[in-house]
Protein backbone atom coordinates (compact mmCIF):
# COMPACT_ATOMS: atom_id res chain seq x y z
CA UNK A 1 0.00 0.00 0.00
CA UNK A 2 1.16 3.77 -0.43
CA UNK A 3 0.70 5.72 1.90
CA UNK A 4 2.92 8.76 0.47
CA UNK A 5 -1.04 10.61 0.35
CA UNK A 6 -1.22 10.31 4.23
CA UNK A 7 2.68 11.65 4.44
CA UNK A 8 3.46 15.05 5.93
CA UNK A 9 6.79 17.47 6.14
CA UNK A 10 7.79 20.54 8.03
CA UNK A 11 11.32 21.91 7.32
CA UNK A 12 11.83 24.28 10.58
CA UNK A 13 15.06 26.32 11.28
CA UNK A 14 17.36 24.74 13.67
CA UNK A 15 15.93 27.25 16.34
CA UNK A 16 14.61 26.53 20.35
CA UNK A 17 11.58 28.66 19.16
CA UNK A 18 10.77 26.65 16.57
CA UNK A 19 10.22 23.17 18.24
CA UNK A 20 6.47 24.43 19.60
CA UNK A 21 5.13 24.43 16.04
CA UNK A 22 6.80 20.77 15.68
CA UNK A 23 4.98 19.72 18.47
CA UNK A 24 1.89 21.59 17.45
CA UNK A 25 1.88 19.82 13.83
CA UNK A 26 2.47 16.71 15.47
CA UNK A 27 -0.40 16.66 17.53
CA UNK A 28 -2.55 17.59 14.84
CA UNK A 29 -1.62 14.72 12.88
CA UNK A 30 -1.82 12.25 15.83
CA UNK A 31 -5.13 13.75 16.56
CA UNK A 32 -6.70 12.11 13.19
CA UNK A 33 -5.09 9.01 14.34
CA UNK A 34 -7.36 8.82 17.33
CA UNK A 35 -4.36 8.42 19.88
CA UNK A 36 -5.60 9.23 23.00
CA UNK A 37 -4.40 12.32 25.16
CA UNK A 38 -1.69 10.56 26.74
CA UNK A 39 -0.45 8.94 23.80
CA UNK A 40 -0.39 12.30 22.17
CA UNK A 41 1.64 13.54 24.62
CA UNK A 42 4.03 10.98 24.28
CA UNK A 43 4.38 11.97 20.75
CA UNK A 44 5.21 15.57 21.37
CA UNK A 45 7.56 14.85 23.94
CA UNK A 46 9.69 12.59 21.31
CA UNK A 47 9.43 14.86 18.43
CA UNK A 48 10.64 17.53 20.76
CA UNK A 49 13.71 15.49 21.92
CA UNK A 50 14.55 14.47 18.96
CA UNK A 51 14.72 18.19 17.53
CA UNK A 52 16.16 19.33 20.61
CA UNK A 53 18.91 16.86 20.10
CA UNK A 54 19.29 18.44 16.67
CA UNK A 55 19.47 21.98 18.36
CA UNK A 56 21.93 21.43 21.24
CA UNK A 57 24.27 18.64 19.48
CA UNK A 58 23.83 18.58 15.37
CA UNK A 59 25.47 21.92 13.70
CA UNK A 60 27.93 22.15 16.47
CA UNK A 61 31.03 23.42 13.79
CA UNK A 62 28.92 24.25 11.10
CA UNK A 63 28.23 28.47 10.87
CA UNK A 64 26.10 28.95 8.02
CA UNK A 65 22.99 29.31 9.93
CA UNK A 66 20.59 29.45 7.08
CA UNK A 67 21.48 25.80 5.65
CA UNK A 68 20.86 24.56 10.00
CA UNK A 69 16.98 22.86 9.52
CA UNK A 70 15.58 20.65 10.93
CA UNK A 71 13.55 18.12 8.62
CA UNK A 72 10.09 15.96 11.03
CA UNK A 73 8.36 13.91 8.57
CA UNK A 74 5.37 11.57 9.68
CA UNK A 75 3.76 8.89 7.88
CA UNK A 76 0.37 7.62 8.80
CA UNK A 77 -0.03 4.12 8.40
CA UNK A 78 -3.15 1.82 9.44
CA UNK A 79 -1.65 0.59 12.16
CA UNK A 80 1.04 2.64 13.41
CA UNK A 81 2.38 6.27 13.03
CA UNK A 82 6.22 7.10 12.02
CA UNK A 83 8.01 10.05 12.50
CA UNK A 84 11.75 10.50 10.89
CA UNK A 85 13.69 13.76 12.36
CA UNK A 86 16.35 14.59 10.26
CA UNK A 87 19.65 17.14 10.56
CA UNK A 88 22.12 17.89 7.94
CA UNK A 89 24.86 18.19 10.50
CA UNK A 90 27.73 16.74 12.23
CA UNK A 91 26.66 13.38 13.10
CA UNK A 92 28.03 11.30 15.35
CA UNK A 93 29.34 7.66 16.62
CA UNK A 94 26.63 6.09 17.59
CA UNK A 95 28.56 3.72 19.75
CA UNK A 96 29.56 5.75 22.11
CA UNK A 97 25.49 6.06 23.25
CA UNK A 98 25.57 5.08 26.76
CA UNK A 99 29.16 5.22 27.23
CA UNK A 100 31.13 7.10 30.70
CA UNK A 101 32.07 9.51 27.83
CA UNK A 102 29.12 10.75 26.39
CA UNK A 103 27.71 11.38 30.01
CA UNK A 104 30.30 13.48 30.95
CA UNK A 105 30.00 15.55 27.68
CA UNK A 106 26.04 15.13 28.01
CA UNK A 107 26.59 16.40 31.70
CA UNK A 108 29.21 19.53 29.96
CA UNK A 109 26.23 20.46 27.72
CA UNK A 110 23.75 20.64 30.42
CA UNK A 111 21.57 17.85 29.34
CA UNK A 112 21.19 14.35 31.59
CA UNK A 113 21.49 11.96 28.58
CA UNK A 114 17.68 11.65 28.72
CA UNK A 115 16.67 12.63 25.82
CA UNK A 116 17.03 9.48 23.35
CA UNK A 117 15.70 7.31 26.83
CA UNK A 118 12.68 9.18 27.23
CA UNK A 119 11.83 8.64 23.19
CA UNK A 120 12.98 4.66 23.38
CA UNK A 121 10.51 4.40 26.62
CA UNK A 122 7.02 6.47 25.17
CA UNK A 123 7.17 5.62 21.37
CA UNK A 124 7.01 1.57 20.66
CA UNK A 125 9.77 1.52 18.07
CA UNK A 126 12.81 3.22 17.71
CA UNK A 127 15.83 3.40 15.11
CA UNK A 128 18.57 5.69 14.99
CA UNK A 129 21.54 6.89 12.18
CA UNK A 130 24.47 8.83 12.28
CA UNK A 131 26.94 9.23 9.57
CA UNK A 132 30.13 11.56 10.47
CA UNK A 133 29.91 15.06 8.24
CA UNK A 134 26.28 13.68 6.84
CA UNK A 135 23.81 14.46 9.41
CA UNK A 136 21.64 12.02 12.27
CA UNK A 137 18.25 10.78 11.58
CA UNK A 138 16.11 9.21 14.27
CA UNK A 139 12.67 7.17 13.04
CA UNK A 140 10.43 6.45 15.36
CA UNK A 141 6.88 4.65 15.52
CA UNK A 142 4.21 4.88 17.62
CA UNK A 143 1.31 1.69 17.54
CA UNK A 144 -1.97 2.96 16.42
CA UNK A 145 -4.82 2.45 18.87
CA UNK A 146 -6.84 -0.51 18.84
CA UNK A 147 -10.83 0.59 18.44
CA UNK A 148 -13.02 -1.07 20.32
CA UNK A 149 -15.86 -1.40 17.76
CA UNK B 1 -3.96 27.08 21.42
CA UNK B 2 -0.58 28.35 22.57
CA UNK B 3 -0.09 29.53 25.87
CA UNK B 4 2.30 32.53 26.83
CA UNK B 5 5.08 31.11 29.22
CA UNK B 6 5.42 33.00 32.50
CA UNK B 7 7.12 31.69 36.50
CA UNK B 8 5.23 33.32 39.17
CA UNK B 9 7.06 32.82 42.56
CA UNK B 10 5.12 33.32 45.91
CA UNK B 11 5.87 32.70 49.28
CA UNK B 12 4.21 30.65 52.38
CA UNK B 13 5.61 29.06 55.50
CA UNK B 14 8.93 31.34 54.03
CA UNK B 15 9.11 28.55 51.15
CA UNK B 16 8.46 29.99 47.78
CA UNK B 17 6.46 28.48 45.29
CA UNK B 18 7.10 28.75 41.76
CA UNK B 19 3.66 28.46 39.90
CA UNK B 20 4.71 28.05 36.60
CA UNK B 21 2.37 28.13 33.20
CA UNK B 22 2.51 27.41 30.09
CA UNK B 23 5.47 25.01 28.23
CA UNK B 24 8.76 24.10 29.06
CA UNK B 25 10.78 23.56 26.40
CA UNK B 26 14.15 24.59 25.26
CA UNK B 27 12.72 27.05 23.95
CA UNK B 28 11.52 28.64 27.73
CA UNK B 29 13.86 26.56 29.98
CA UNK B 30 16.52 29.77 30.08
CA UNK B 31 13.44 31.80 31.88
CA UNK B 32 13.24 29.13 34.11
CA UNK B 33 16.73 28.39 35.26
CA UNK B 34 17.10 32.27 35.73
CA UNK B 35 14.40 32.38 38.28
CA UNK B 36 15.60 29.15 39.93
CA UNK B 37 19.01 30.72 39.62
CA UNK B 38 17.98 34.12 41.76
CA UNK B 39 16.14 32.05 44.54
CA UNK B 40 19.33 30.11 45.29
CA UNK B 41 21.15 32.83 45.34
CA UNK B 42 19.36 34.48 47.59
CA UNK B 43 20.04 31.76 49.84
CA UNK B 44 16.94 29.56 49.24
CA UNK B 45 17.60 26.01 49.53
CA UNK B 46 14.18 24.38 49.63
CA UNK B 47 11.62 25.30 47.06
CA UNK B 48 8.05 24.05 46.01
CA UNK B 49 8.07 24.17 41.98
CA UNK B 50 3.95 24.29 40.88
CA UNK B 51 3.56 22.47 37.38
CA UNK B 52 -0.04 21.63 37.68
CA UNK B 53 -0.85 24.66 35.34
CA UNK B 54 2.09 23.41 33.07
CA UNK B 55 0.98 22.45 29.16
CA UNK B 56 4.20 20.42 28.42
CA UNK B 57 7.26 19.45 30.15
CA UNK B 58 10.26 17.52 28.59
CA UNK B 59 13.98 16.55 29.29
CA UNK B 60 15.39 20.00 29.26
CA UNK B 61 12.49 20.67 31.68
CA UNK B 62 13.59 18.07 33.73
CA UNK B 63 17.45 18.78 33.14
CA UNK B 64 16.90 22.41 34.87
CA UNK B 65 14.86 21.03 37.44
CA UNK B 66 17.77 18.61 38.28
CA UNK B 67 20.27 20.96 37.85
CA UNK B 68 18.68 22.84 40.70
CA UNK B 69 18.79 20.06 42.75
CA UNK B 70 21.95 19.57 42.41
CA UNK B 71 23.13 22.91 43.34
CA UNK B 72 22.04 22.89 46.82
CA UNK B 73 22.11 19.36 47.11
CA UNK B 74 25.36 19.43 49.21
CA UNK B 75 23.55 21.92 51.75
CA UNK B 76 20.18 20.00 52.02
CA UNK B 77 18.88 21.61 49.94
CA UNK B 78 14.96 19.74 48.51
CA UNK B 79 12.87 20.20 45.96
CA UNK B 80 9.62 19.48 45.93
CA UNK B 81 7.42 19.28 42.77
CA UNK B 82 3.78 19.75 42.72
CA UNK B 83 1.77 17.62 39.90
CA UNK B 84 -1.20 15.19 39.94
CA UNK B 85 -0.79 14.88 36.56
CA UNK B 86 -0.06 10.83 35.15
CA UNK B 87 1.74 12.05 32.10
CA UNK B 88 4.54 13.70 34.40
CA UNK B 89 4.43 11.33 36.71
CA UNK B 90 6.01 9.05 34.45
CA UNK B 91 8.20 10.84 32.92
CA UNK B 92 9.61 11.92 36.03
CA UNK B 93 9.81 8.03 36.77
CA UNK B 94 11.27 7.02 33.70
CA UNK B 95 13.62 9.75 34.51
CA UNK B 96 14.78 8.48 37.61
CA UNK B 97 15.32 11.58 39.30
CA UNK B 98 12.68 11.05 41.87
CA UNK B 99 15.87 9.48 43.73
CA UNK B 100 17.70 12.61 45.14
CA UNK B 101 16.34 15.43 46.45
CA UNK B 102 13.72 15.71 44.64
CA UNK B 103 9.96 14.84 45.81
CA UNK B 104 6.84 14.82 43.73
CA UNK B 105 3.86 15.70 45.45
CA UNK B 106 0.00 15.87 44.75
CA UNK B 107 -0.78 19.07 45.91
CA UNK B 108 0.68 22.49 47.31
CA UNK B 109 -0.77 21.35 50.85
CA UNK B 110 1.12 17.68 51.19
CA UNK B 111 4.34 19.25 49.84
CA UNK B 112 3.98 22.29 52.44
CA UNK B 113 3.17 19.54 55.07
CA UNK B 114 6.15 17.35 54.29
CA UNK B 115 8.25 20.61 54.07
CA UNK B 116 7.09 21.50 57.65
CA UNK C 1 18.48 41.03 5.21
CA UNK C 2 18.07 37.40 4.65
CA UNK C 3 15.05 35.09 6.55
CA UNK C 4 15.88 32.06 5.75
CA UNK C 5 16.13 30.92 9.35
CA UNK C 6 13.18 32.15 9.81
CA UNK C 7 11.42 30.19 7.60
CA UNK C 8 9.35 26.80 8.18
CA UNK C 9 7.86 24.74 4.85
CA UNK C 10 4.89 22.39 5.67
CA UNK C 11 4.43 19.87 2.69
CA UNK C 12 0.73 17.91 3.73
CA UNK C 13 -1.72 16.37 1.37
CA UNK C 14 -4.32 17.40 -0.09
CA UNK C 15 -7.00 15.97 2.01
CA UNK C 16 -9.30 17.74 4.38
CA UNK C 17 -7.71 15.80 7.59
CA UNK C 18 -4.76 17.81 7.27
CA UNK C 19 -6.03 21.14 7.25
CA UNK C 20 -5.91 21.26 10.96
CA UNK C 21 -2.41 20.31 11.10
CA UNK C 22 -1.49 23.48 8.69
CA UNK C 23 -3.82 25.42 11.41
CA UNK C 24 -1.66 24.66 14.49
CA UNK C 25 1.78 24.76 12.60
CA UNK C 26 1.04 28.21 11.74
CA UNK C 27 -0.34 28.83 14.84
CA UNK C 28 2.94 28.07 16.62
CA UNK C 29 4.95 30.32 14.39
CA UNK C 30 2.49 33.53 15.09
CA UNK C 31 2.57 32.61 19.09
CA UNK C 32 6.29 33.22 18.33
CA UNK C 33 5.71 37.25 17.03
CA UNK C 34 3.30 38.00 19.58
CA UNK C 35 0.27 38.24 17.38
CA UNK C 36 -2.12 38.36 20.07
CA UNK C 37 -5.46 35.61 20.15
CA UNK C 38 -7.55 37.70 17.53
CA UNK C 39 -4.17 38.42 14.88
CA UNK C 40 -3.70 34.32 15.22
CA UNK C 41 -7.62 33.89 14.91
CA UNK C 42 -7.46 35.86 11.77
CA UNK C 43 -3.97 34.00 10.43
CA UNK C 44 -5.57 30.56 11.33
CA UNK C 45 -8.84 31.45 8.91
CA UNK C 46 -6.94 32.65 5.97
CA UNK C 47 -4.42 29.58 5.95
CA UNK C 48 -6.94 27.32 6.22
CA UNK C 49 -9.16 28.94 3.12
CA UNK C 50 -6.08 28.83 1.21
CA UNK C 51 -6.01 25.13 1.89
CA UNK C 52 -9.81 24.25 1.66
CA UNK C 53 -9.28 26.15 -2.04
CA UNK C 54 -6.86 23.83 -2.87
CA UNK C 55 -8.68 20.78 -1.83
CA UNK C 56 -11.91 21.89 -3.56
CA UNK C 57 -10.26 23.53 -6.63
CA UNK C 58 -7.19 22.49 -7.54
CA UNK C 59 -6.32 19.20 -7.93
CA UNK C 60 -10.00 18.75 -10.45
CA UNK C 61 -9.05 16.51 -13.07
CA UNK C 62 -5.57 15.07 -12.02
CA UNK C 63 -6.23 10.99 -10.62
CA UNK C 64 -2.38 10.78 -9.22
CA UNK C 65 -3.49 11.15 -5.36
CA UNK C 66 -0.50 11.42 -4.21
CA UNK C 67 1.07 13.81 -6.10
CA UNK C 68 -1.67 16.30 -4.36
CA UNK C 69 0.19 18.05 -2.07
CA UNK C 70 -0.83 21.36 -0.36
CA UNK C 71 2.27 23.25 0.37
CA UNK C 72 2.76 26.26 3.09
CA UNK C 73 5.54 28.29 3.63
CA UNK C 74 5.98 30.99 6.55
CA UNK C 75 8.96 33.41 6.81
CA UNK C 76 9.16 35.61 10.16
CA UNK C 77 10.19 39.42 9.05
CA UNK C 78 11.04 42.02 11.56
CA UNK C 79 7.49 43.27 11.26
CA UNK C 80 5.42 41.13 9.24
CA UNK C 81 4.71 37.27 8.96
CA UNK C 82 4.51 36.14 4.93
CA UNK C 83 2.61 32.74 4.51
CA UNK C 84 2.59 31.15 1.01
CA UNK C 85 0.25 28.69 0.25
CA UNK C 86 0.96 26.61 -3.07
CA UNK C 87 -0.42 24.10 -4.95
CA UNK C 88 0.40 21.89 -8.30
CA UNK C 89 -2.85 21.65 -9.54
CA UNK C 90 -4.99 22.59 -12.27
CA UNK C 91 -4.72 26.87 -12.21
CA UNK C 92 -7.30 28.64 -13.27
CA UNK C 93 -8.08 32.32 -14.42
CA UNK C 94 -7.91 34.85 -11.70
CA UNK C 95 -9.75 37.05 -14.50
CA UNK C 96 -12.70 35.17 -13.59
CA UNK C 97 -12.97 36.22 -10.06
CA UNK C 98 -15.67 38.30 -8.80
CA UNK C 99 -17.88 37.47 -12.19
CA UNK C 100 -21.23 36.19 -12.23
CA UNK C 101 -19.57 32.50 -13.77
CA UNK C 102 -17.23 32.31 -10.50
CA UNK C 103 -20.49 33.07 -8.38
CA UNK C 104 -22.46 30.40 -10.03
CA UNK C 105 -19.64 27.77 -10.32
CA UNK C 106 -18.50 28.31 -6.33
CA UNK C 107 -22.65 27.96 -5.18
CA UNK C 108 -22.58 24.35 -7.14
CA UNK C 109 -19.84 23.25 -5.42
CA UNK C 110 -21.25 24.13 -2.45
CA UNK C 111 -18.94 27.45 -1.90
CA UNK C 112 -19.74 30.54 -1.36
CA UNK C 113 -16.92 32.45 -2.35
CA UNK C 114 -16.69 33.73 0.58
CA UNK C 115 -12.62 32.07 0.73
CA UNK C 116 -11.02 34.73 -0.89
CA UNK C 117 -12.90 37.75 0.78
CA UNK C 118 -12.17 36.06 4.28
CA UNK C 119 -8.27 36.17 3.17
CA UNK C 120 -8.47 39.81 1.87
CA UNK C 121 -10.22 40.80 5.26
CA UNK C 122 -8.32 39.22 7.70
CA UNK C 123 -4.82 39.76 6.37
CA UNK C 124 -3.20 43.23 5.69
CA UNK C 125 -2.11 42.37 1.94
CA UNK C 126 -2.73 39.12 -0.45
CA UNK C 127 -1.32 38.82 -3.64
CA UNK C 128 -2.52 35.67 -5.96
CA UNK C 129 -1.10 34.21 -8.98
CA UNK C 130 -2.20 31.03 -10.96
CA UNK C 131 -1.51 29.29 -14.22
CA UNK C 132 -3.35 26.75 -15.85
CA UNK C 133 -1.96 23.78 -16.01
CA UNK C 134 1.05 25.01 -12.94
CA UNK C 135 -0.90 25.57 -10.40
CA UNK C 136 -2.18 28.38 -7.95
CA UNK C 137 -0.07 30.71 -5.30
CA UNK C 138 -1.65 32.71 -2.94
CA UNK C 139 0.56 34.76 -0.81
CA UNK C 140 -0.58 36.59 2.61
CA UNK C 141 1.33 39.70 4.90
CA UNK C 142 0.10 40.31 8.29
CA UNK C 143 1.60 43.19 10.05
CA UNK C 144 3.92 42.06 13.01
CA UNK C 145 1.80 43.59 16.18
CA UNK C 146 3.84 46.84 17.88
CA UNK C 147 4.71 46.36 20.81
CA UNK C 148 4.17 49.24 23.64
CA UNK C 149 7.90 49.90 25.30
CA UNK D 1 -5.38 20.90 22.00
CA UNK D 2 -7.09 20.00 20.01
CA UNK D 3 -10.65 18.55 20.50
CA UNK D 4 -13.02 16.10 19.44
CA UNK D 5 -15.97 17.68 17.42
CA UNK D 6 -19.19 16.78 18.22
CA UNK D 7 -22.49 18.02 17.17
CA UNK D 8 -25.49 17.43 19.90
CA UNK D 9 -28.99 17.57 19.93
CA UNK D 10 -31.40 19.21 22.68
CA UNK D 11 -35.00 20.51 22.41
CA UNK D 12 -36.54 23.47 24.24
CA UNK D 13 -39.76 24.87 23.45
CA UNK D 14 -40.48 22.89 20.44
CA UNK D 15 -36.78 24.31 18.99
CA UNK D 16 -33.50 21.92 18.50
CA UNK D 17 -30.88 23.55 20.20
CA UNK D 18 -27.77 22.28 18.19
CA UNK D 19 -25.08 22.46 20.73
CA UNK D 20 -21.19 22.43 18.61
CA UNK D 21 -18.20 21.39 20.11
CA UNK D 22 -14.52 21.88 18.46
CA UNK D 23 -13.46 23.25 15.24
CA UNK D 24 -15.15 23.85 12.29
CA UNK D 25 -13.69 23.07 9.06
CA UNK D 26 -14.02 21.30 5.92
CA UNK D 27 -13.10 18.15 7.58
CA UNK D 28 -15.76 18.62 10.44
CA UNK D 29 -18.75 20.37 8.27
CA UNK D 30 -19.64 16.58 7.10
CA UNK D 31 -20.94 15.26 9.98
CA UNK D 32 -23.11 18.78 10.96
CA UNK D 33 -24.28 19.61 7.76
CA UNK D 34 -25.77 15.58 8.23
CA UNK D 35 -27.10 16.26 11.00
CA UNK D 36 -28.92 19.83 10.03
CA UNK D 37 -30.13 18.38 6.91
CA UNK D 38 -31.80 15.52 9.57
CA UNK D 39 -33.41 17.96 11.60
CA UNK D 40 -34.86 19.67 8.17
CA UNK D 41 -36.09 16.29 7.15
CA UNK D 42 -38.24 16.02 10.38
CA UNK D 43 -39.50 19.11 9.75
CA UNK D 44 -37.60 21.63 11.85
CA UNK D 45 -37.93 25.26 10.52
CA UNK D 46 -36.51 27.37 12.92
CA UNK D 47 -33.28 26.18 14.33
CA UNK D 48 -30.68 27.35 17.31
CA UNK D 49 -27.22 26.99 16.65
CA UNK D 50 -24.84 27.09 19.77
CA UNK D 51 -21.78 28.43 18.52
CA UNK D 52 -20.62 28.92 22.44
CA UNK D 53 -17.88 26.01 22.47
CA UNK D 54 -16.30 25.79 19.29
CA UNK D 55 -12.52 26.88 19.25
CA UNK D 56 -12.84 27.56 15.05
CA UNK D 57 -14.54 28.34 12.61
CA UNK D 58 -14.41 29.60 8.67
CA UNK D 59 -16.15 30.08 5.40
CA UNK D 60 -16.72 26.36 5.27
CA UNK D 61 -19.19 26.31 8.50
CA UNK D 62 -20.61 29.79 7.39
CA UNK D 63 -21.20 27.56 4.27
CA UNK D 64 -22.79 25.06 5.73
CA UNK D 65 -24.96 27.06 8.14
CA UNK D 66 -25.82 29.17 4.70
CA UNK D 67 -27.69 26.26 2.88
CA UNK D 68 -29.14 24.94 5.69
CA UNK D 69 -30.75 28.29 5.97
CA UNK D 70 -31.33 28.87 2.35
CA UNK D 71 -33.35 25.22 2.57
CA UNK D 72 -35.74 26.86 4.98
CA UNK D 73 -36.43 30.48 3.85
CA UNK D 74 -39.09 30.11 1.16
CA UNK D 75 -40.88 28.26 4.42
CA UNK D 76 -40.08 30.95 6.38
CA UNK D 77 -37.38 29.29 8.19
CA UNK D 78 -35.12 30.45 10.41
CA UNK D 79 -31.19 30.38 12.43
CA UNK D 80 -30.83 31.63 15.22
CA UNK D 81 -26.69 31.35 15.89
CA UNK D 82 -25.18 32.18 19.60
CA UNK D 83 -21.99 33.38 19.73
CA UNK D 84 -20.77 35.74 21.99
CA UNK D 85 -16.81 35.52 20.48
CA UNK D 86 -15.93 38.67 19.04
CA UNK D 87 -14.04 36.98 16.20
CA UNK D 88 -17.29 35.36 15.17
CA UNK D 89 -19.12 38.13 15.05
CA UNK D 90 -16.50 39.98 12.81
CA UNK D 91 -16.36 37.14 10.03
CA UNK D 92 -20.14 36.46 10.32
CA UNK D 93 -20.12 40.44 9.45
CA UNK D 94 -17.57 40.25 6.66
CA UNK D 95 -19.76 37.30 5.11
CA UNK D 96 -22.73 39.63 5.08
CA UNK D 97 -24.66 36.55 5.79
CA UNK D 98 -26.96 38.32 8.69
CA UNK D 99 -28.95 40.09 6.57
CA UNK D 100 -30.69 36.98 5.02
CA UNK D 101 -32.65 34.45 7.70
CA UNK D 102 -29.85 34.31 9.99
CA UNK D 103 -29.82 35.81 13.62
CA UNK D 104 -26.52 36.19 15.77
CA UNK D 105 -27.41 36.36 19.52
CA UNK D 106 -24.99 36.45 22.53
CA UNK D 107 -26.82 34.07 24.43
CA UNK D 108 -29.45 31.03 24.21
CA UNK D 109 -32.21 33.39 26.79
CA UNK D 110 -32.07 36.04 24.28
CA UNK D 111 -32.00 33.51 20.82
CA UNK D 112 -35.09 31.45 23.03
CA UNK D 113 -36.64 34.92 23.49
CA UNK D 114 -36.78 36.19 19.87
CA UNK D 115 -38.50 32.84 18.91
CA UNK D 116 -41.04 32.98 21.15
N1 LIG E 1 20.98 15.04 16.08
C1 LIG E 1 22.15 14.79 16.70
N2 LIG E 1 23.34 15.20 16.17
C2 LIG E 1 24.51 14.95 16.79
N3 LIG E 1 24.61 14.28 17.95
C3 LIG E 1 23.49 13.83 18.54
C4 LIG E 1 22.20 14.06 17.95
N4 LIG E 1 21.27 13.49 18.76
C5 LIG E 1 21.93 12.94 19.79
N5 LIG E 1 23.28 13.14 19.68
C6 LIG E 1 24.33 12.65 20.62
O1 LIG E 1 23.74 11.66 21.47
C7 LIG E 1 23.93 12.00 22.84
C8 LIG E 1 22.77 11.53 23.68
O2 LIG E 1 21.60 12.31 23.46
P1 LIG E 1 20.47 12.42 24.58
O3 LIG E 1 20.13 11.05 25.06
O4 LIG E 1 19.35 13.18 24.00
O5 LIG E 1 21.14 13.22 25.77
P2 LIG E 1 21.53 14.75 25.94
O6 LIG E 1 20.91 15.50 24.79
O7 LIG E 1 20.96 15.12 27.26
O8 LIG E 1 23.02 14.79 25.89
C9 LIG E 1 24.12 13.50 22.84
O9 LIG E 1 24.85 13.94 23.96
C10 LIG E 1 24.87 13.74 21.53
O10 LIG E 1 26.26 13.51 21.69
N1 LIG F 1 -6.03 26.75 -5.36
C1 LIG F 1 -6.98 26.95 -6.35
N2 LIG F 1 -6.94 26.22 -7.48
C2 LIG F 1 -7.88 26.40 -8.46
N3 LIG F 1 -8.87 27.30 -8.36
C3 LIG F 1 -8.96 28.07 -7.25
C4 LIG F 1 -8.02 27.93 -6.17
N4 LIG F 1 -8.35 28.82 -5.22
C5 LIG F 1 -9.44 29.48 -5.67
N5 LIG F 1 -9.82 29.04 -6.89
C6 LIG F 1 -10.94 29.55 -7.70
O1 LIG F 1 -11.35 30.79 -7.15
C7 LIG F 1 -12.74 30.77 -6.85
C8 LIG F 1 -13.05 31.64 -5.66
O2 LIG F 1 -12.57 31.04 -4.45
P1 LIG F 1 -13.24 31.40 -3.05
O3 LIG F 1 -13.33 32.88 -2.93
O4 LIG F 1 -12.47 30.72 -1.99
O5 LIG F 1 -14.71 30.81 -3.13
P2 LIG F 1 -15.25 29.30 -3.05
O6 LIG F 1 -14.12 28.42 -2.65
O7 LIG F 1 -16.36 29.35 -2.05
O8 LIG F 1 -15.73 29.00 -4.45
C9 LIG F 1 -13.08 29.30 -6.67
O9 LIG F 1 -14.44 29.04 -6.91
C10 LIG F 1 -12.16 28.64 -7.68
O10 LIG F 1 -12.74 28.63 -8.95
Amino acid sequence: MSNSSLHMTLDIPCASEFVGVARLAISGVATRMNFNIEEIEDIKISVSEACTNVIQHAYGNITNQDSQRIYIQSTIYDDYLEIIVKDNGEGFDTDMLGTDEQKEKSHEKFGLGLGLTFIKSLMDDTSFSSQKGQGTTIKMIKKAPVLDL
Amino acid sequence: MVVGFSVEIEEKQNIPIVHINGEIDIYTCPELRKKLCELIDNGSRKLILDLENIQYIDSTGLGTIAHTARAIESENGQIFVISSKNQIKKIFKVSGLEKKNITLCDTETSALKELS
